[in-house]
């Protein structure tokens, strides 16, 4: 039940080329800095990357945009990077955009063996073309179908060896829901811990879903908008 | 005429104690600051918070710690962080009472444009169109025009759309305007502005129904 | 902000005969005890119960079937409680059995808005029959509906005044897809705290899924099968 | 021929290291007991358990922690603990390696009956519909004919069935057979067990290819 591997560039042995990643994280925040570097190291092209967000011109997955390996993204909102609304409006990269609540659950349908669910978002626009469309209590809903992805690579506050997870704020976003849904699950955590310290009942993933899990190293943790407000003297 | 401050503001006045409200980027964030003291209400991030706080004090923000503009943000107390999953099961299963987002174009039957200019903008829709698709109350804070003075409350929009008629309320920086039976029902007026303007300045229909008061701030 | 009640009584009001209610809980375990001790007292008739079990003859759910309150029962297992299957199979009592992961599926979509979505699970069973059968990925599934209820009670281990909710162990089960599936949920707790008490990485149910919450008392929590080991010297 | 502990020791053959697996009540709760002290797997509670451990030391149970089968269990280090939803979602999503359930009928084809009789027992089919529509690996624990000596091995199962062509194995007090093609494929006889004892006792199409080992316990 020992998922630990040394490194990224261990824990991404089998990635290749023309592969369907999913990448956890909102903005920059939560991303999997590490498996994203080692992406960029091995040099493979060609992929479809499900991410809620583009990174910017020069982080996230903004540094594989700049390599040119992302062939498709499919994503809620690209708005922060600038070199993604180049290569998709040149036509270089194809994109998928899909509303942010439909895209969490398509990935969480993905994981949790539903092939197919009914919405409301998107009915009347651009997103429910092709798709099929029905009346619930009167409201239109569109159909939308499960993703899943060769390797899903989440990030962790901290995890121990059987994969079990936690999160730290806002950071867990998108991280569980891809976890369930990847064939293979690559965890990179702040703080790899012994089975038994993480509480039972408090687990946000829990290790079933992990099969691979490696300590980071490095973490940047950019903020993309730091806002603040001037400090008073009695706080 | 109302700057986007007032725009803001008097949009706070249409918050009722215990509601959960989401904000858009933009104008509608800044209804925050306007919440009356007496009432409590409690506003989600659709990137995972219930019981958004202020911003953080210098020094103690928390890359770990955004809203959905990826703004560092805080936490009050009974607040709770999930993952997208659950936050867009709060917005689609309608538990948020209210939900105030910006746009480029409002139809007269309560379409909202918001989301794309073709060949131009391709940000993305983010979480807006779960959010119309399923909000019960929605309002729309947004100037009455665009920057070449051509009107936004259209009787169709021209844009593509993020939802169909979902908004139940504009209010822009003339007029505060009920959307219902395919039409603008104009309410109020900014301080100064008359009803004729505001007709000069709408495109769909409006309906103006006897005295419109002036907006209290 | 404030959902406090006094006690089940006052946080009950509003319930009614033939109304539609969840009850969280597998087996004994993590039953709302405080209100269905109210729903006994109160004597409505003609209701719809979604629970995932009937409880046992004397406890649980069993208490609203000897007073013949219940009309129908939508559950996924029943075989814990003999006048269960005396009214069932005499044909007083209505009863819906439905596989127990589509329960806590229907649930959850009832609360977050997803009207139906796709399943394998009782695919050419008598649980298929009069429903929408379709193939995703060379595998038939069967369509589902969504459940919701008017009201849903839920049992907590620690619950703050603004309805956010943790629970201890295996207690949880349905409950947190039933809280948020109820119109109106009403929740019970062991330990009632101040906002800010609990931990807010680490809430099982957010509380904008609770509108009523109340201090609960004299839990019996009753074990169905109470299975040890004898205890060794050192342990 | 097996005893129960025998056909639970027999299925604890077939775990690898690093399965996750879930037992269903009856003989199947038994193989947890036999597990070769040199693999590690985690059994999965439907009810919201990962990481599954004994039952408690007397005076040490407690009414928040039990299994599926409602008994009074405890964890192991590195376990989890969450909701139906959750649950159902590692089952439905195939997370889960091996299952292992009892039955009252199992079919040449695979189909599975073990939820109800009609007229007579009516205790439901909790959690068995969503395991064998989804898992991949499901054997069956079960004593190879009934109380009255009828086969329970059939061409068709003649009650409501629980899922169709979807059990791998099934291990019997007489046999372990693989099922496969329409057919049972006869792997191994239980020790002091012929194969015409088997075949007299199995009224579905069995293919008996060859020498039949003993099973190993």
């Amino acid at each position: 039940m020992n998922k630990v591997y040394k490194n990224a560039a261990e824990a991404l042995e089998g990635v290749n080329s023309d592969m369907t990643f999913m990448l956890g994280g909102f903005g920059l925040c939560g991303i999997p800095e590490n498996a994203i570097s080692e992406l960029v190291r091995r040099g493979i092209k060609g992929l479809t990357c499900i991410s809620n967000n583009a990174g910017v011109d020069d982080f996230g997955l903004g540094l594989l945009l700049q390599k040119r390996q992302i062939k498709k993204m499919i994503s809620s909102y690209v708005g922060e990077n600038d070199e993604f609304e180049r290569q998709m409006l040149s036509g270089e990269l194809e994109v998928d955009l899909i509303p942010q609540g439909s895209l969490a659950e398509r990935c969480r349908a993905g994981g949790a063996g539903i092939p197919a669910f009914f919405t409301p978002a998107g009915y009347g626009t651009e997103v429910s073309e092709g798709k099929e469309m029905r009346y619930f209590n009167g409201k239109p809903h569109i159909l939308e179908t499960a993703l899943t992805a060769d390797f899903a690579f989440v990030k962790a506050w901290k995890g121990d060896k059987y994969g079990n997870l936690i999160y730290k704020g806002t950071a867990r976003n998108f991280n569980p829901v891809m976890a369930m849904a990847g064939k293979i699950t690559v965890a990179e955590v702040e703080e790899l811990v012994e089975p038994g310290v993480l509480d039972p009942y408090f687990i946000h993933t829990p290790g079933v879903f992990v099969q691979r899990i490696f300590q980071g190293t490095n973490y940047e943790k950019r903020i993309e908008q730091r806002t603040v407000r001037p400090k008073k003297d009695a706080k | 005429m109302l700057n986007k401050n007032q725009i803001a503001q008097r949009i706070a006045q249409e918050l009722r104690d215990g509601w959960y409200v989401n904000l858009g980027i933009g104008i509608p964030t800044l209804v925050a600051n306007y919440v009356p003291d007496d009432i409590n209400v409690e506003f989600q991030s659709e990137n995972g918070i219930l019981g958004m706080g202020p911003f953080p004090y210098e020094g103690e923000e928390d890359a770990d710690m955004i809203n959905a503009g990826k703004q560092t943000v805080t936490l009050k107390p009974g607040a709770s962080v999930f993952d997208s999953s659950t936050s867009f099961a709060m917005i689609r299963g309608q538990h948020i009472q209210l939900t105030v987002l910006g746009a480029m174009e409002v139809s007269q039957d309560g379409d909202i444009a918001n989301w794309k200019i073709p060949g131009k903008m391709v940000k993305g829709m983010g979480g807006a169109m779960d959010l119309v698709a399923s909000a019960e109350n929605i309002i729309v804070a947004m100037m009455h025009t665009n920057r070449s003075g051509a009107s936004k409350l259209l009787k169709a929009c021209t844009l593509p759309i993020t939802g169909v008629k979902c908004v139940s309320k504009v209010v822009t920086n003339l007029a505060v305007l009920e959307i219902k039976d395919g039409a603008f029902h104009l309410l109020e007026r900014a301080p100064g502005v008359s009803v004729e303007e505001i007709k000069g300045s709408t495109e769909g229909a409006l309906i103006v129904g006897g005295e419109i008061p002036e907006m209290q701030l």
